[in-house]
């Protein structure tokens, strides 16, 4: 169903040796650059070379409409298109937009879910790389100040 | 005077109570089943329900469960276990409290008994609201999840049904800055908003503690629930497991009897 | 909700009440029914430093007459302990202004205190 | 207690269900400590990684937005019962925890 792709990162490895990290995670190099960054086209410019992404109504989120509490709000994302290469989750109105980036083997399922954190009333974006492009979805999710926990 | 002052009401049985509380809850929310309540804020509120149930699936409290299921193991300094002051049976005993102790004349909660059980086996006491304390009534209620709330005001004990008497008062009078009670909050404006909060039903309030909150990434206990209630209506909360709170806890578990144990929970 | 008379009883409750202006610095006014004042201050008028004592000692025992029935309210204790410590700096006119919003909080709470002695009483549901 | 994971993993065919939970404080490196005022240094995980028979099954790339205690979880095909999933995780200060399980 999937074929092979290249790896996240050339040079990873050689980067990974001189950081010696424990061998389990000698595998992929954290994108350190696209999570620094402080605007959602930095990130993904830095993460995928573009901020450019076409809208796909194949990726399916999950999100609350409200948000229970920002500090635990629940992502699920899963998508038909094929080819998957890695999944990102950007909140543009985060003070560093990239919240987690999933890198997708061959075999592995585009299906992903997280908590994360929002620091108030944003979009919350869903970029899927495939083999054939980059593709988004979006939906608002709002995070409100508490009264008092219910 | 005084005499005619004083509501024959006010001074129904427990189970009377009960009965009349459960009944408004029923009638305020007819399509709720009973159990439900249990669920807390999540008995009415469905786009919350969604959340909390993503994050039961895997709850951040399992950590703590495990913890307190090595410290219920522990022995203490005379060799003896948790499973001796508590009856170690499968079911747990979480269900049973808070409890008259007819020993001291008071309310036992789970967290006094837990240190009471340590003092006659020779360990030091917990702090009340600490980790291990917390971990361990976190454990017992994992243990007896599913076990139905049975909570008992004997009735040739004066002093615990006049515990229960002060803990019924404690919760429907008003305090504070903002002159609110417990039941103006959690009956009179149950299911209302609250800022972006609504506000949960009494009916099943204790049946998930303790819980942990998104709030502050940690656990929390019902005494820690219930001094944040005071302080959020101005008021200066009492010590946690002071008469107070336990008496409180005593009323507000007896008006959950029936409904099932669940906790720990997860909470926002 | 609170009944008419409540201001009255307050008033009276204070009338009779001692009033005992010393002792800031010793670790709290006496608030026993029994103490007596120790400084007259009739027939001039005070300084403010006097002013603030005597109204720190009045707040200070509301609030333990708060506190005694369970109804203390949450900022009492910290608006006197402030007063305090404006006093300390010899800022007596902020010390009076914090020790005077005491005063009326913990006034406030044993009013609902006694109100709500019988009140809770009608919220039982039935 | 600390660097502690907890794993299940449910089969479903040929296709494995996994969930992920790990304490882990995740601080920002915004938030203040209430006691001292001074601001907390951030602290998380960056990368967590699964394989399974040793073949590399998921890499999840953090940053300090997600959640305390995160969780994470995902599926993945070609597993049966008795293989061996690995998780483990690394934070920004070069922390490490790891967790084997046999499916089943």
């Amino acid at each position: 169903m999937q074929k092979t792709k290249r790896l996240f990162l050339k040079g990873s490895m050689a980067l990974l040796a001189l950081a010696s990290l424990p061998r389990a995670l000698l595998a992929a190099v954290w994108p350190k650059e696209s999570f620094d960054s402080t605007s959602a086209s930095g990130a993904l410019k830095a993460l995928l070379g573009t901020d450019v992404t076409t809208p796909s109504e194949q990726i399916k989120m999950k999100v609350p409409e409200i948000a229970e509490n920002g500090a635990v709000v629940p992502v699920s994302i899963t998508t038909n298109l094929e080819n998957v290469e890695s999944i990102s989750i950007v909140v543009p109105k985060n003070p560093r937009p990239l919240a987690a980036s999933f890198e997708i083997p061959t075999g592995t399922l585009p299906k992903v879910s997280c908590r994360i954190k929002m620091g108030e009333t944003s979009d919350v974006m869903a970029v899927v790389k495939t083999g054939s492009g980059i593709f988004s979805a979006s939906r608002e999710v709002k995070v409100t100040i508490g009264g008092c926990g219910g | 005077m005084a005499l005619v002052m004083v509501s024959p009401v006010a001074f129904a049985g427990p189970e009377e109570d009960r009965q009349a509380f459960t009944a408004f809850f029923k009638s305020r929310f007819p399509e709720i089943p009973f159990e439900e309540f249990a669920n807390g804020i999540y008995a009415i509120d469905q786009d919350a329900r969604e959340q909390w149930q993503e994050i039961e699936t895997f709850p951040p409290y399992e950590f703590t469960i495990d913890e307190g299921r090595e410290l219920w193991a522990q022995e203490f300094p005379d060799g003896k276990t948790y499973a001796d002051c508590f009856a170690d049976s499968e079911t747990g005993v979480r269900q049973f409290y808070p409890r008259f102790d007819p020993d001291s004349g008071e309310v036992q909660t789970v967290a006094t008994a837990i240190n009471q059980c340590r003092e006659n086996h020779g360990a030091e006491r917990l702090k009340f609201g600490g980790d291990e304390i917390v971990a361990l009534s976190a454990y017992m209620s994992f243990v007896s999840r599913g076990q139905p709330i049975f909570i008992n005001v004997p009735v040739d004990e004066p002093s615990a049904r006049a515990a229960y008497e002060e803990g019924k008062r404690f919760y429907f009078t008003k305090r504070g800055q903002l002159n609110l009670s417990c039941a103006d909050c959690h009956v009179v404006s149950v299911g209302q908003h609250i800022r972006s909060d609504r506000l949960s039903a009494s009916l099943g309030h204790p049946t998930h503690f303790p819980v942990y909150r998104s709030k502050t990434g940690g656990m929390v206990t019902l005494h820690q629930r219930f001094s944040g209630c005071v302080r959020d209506v101005g008021a200066k909360p009492f010590d946690l497991q002071s008469r107070e709170f336990r008496n409180l806890e005593y009323f507000l578990t007896y008006m959950s009897n029936g409904l099932d144990i669940n906790g720990p929970g997860a909470r926002k | 909700m609170a009944p008419k008379n409540l201001t009255f009883i307050m008033l009276a409750w204070l009338l009779t009440s001692p009033l005992p202006a010393h002792a800031v610095e010793t670790g709290g006014p006496n608030c026993s029914p029994s103490a007596k004042q120790t400084q007259q201050t009739q027939g001039r008028a005070q300084t403010p430093e006097e002013q603030y004592k005597r109204s720190y000692n009045e707040a200070e025992c509301l609030r333990r007459a708060a506190a005694a029935k369970g109804a203390e309210w949450l900022e009492t204790e910290k608006l006197l302990l402030r007063s305090i410590e404006e006093a300390g700096n010899g800022r007596w006119e902020n010390a009076l202004a914090l020790a005077e919003k005491g005063r009326f909080q913990a006034e406030q709470a044993l009013h609902q205190a006694e109100y709500e002695a019988e009140a809770w009483k009608g919220r039982v549901l039935k | 207690m600390a660097n502690q994971i907890k794993i299940s993993a449910k089969l479903k065919g040929s296709v494995a269900d996994v969930k992920s939970l790990m304490l882990h404080p995740m601080e920002t490196g915004a938030r203040k400590d209430p006691d001292t005022g001074e601001l907390v240094p951030a602290h998380h995980i960056t990368q967590l990684i699964f394989t399974n028979n040793g073949k590399q099954v998921m890499v999840a790339n953090f940053s300090t937005a997600v959640s305390k205690n995160p969780f994470f979880g995902f599926s993945f095909e070609g597993a049966k019962a008795g293989d061996t999933l690995k998780v483990s995780w690394v934070d920004n200060k070069g922390e490490t925890a790891e967790l084997e399980t046999q499916l089943a």
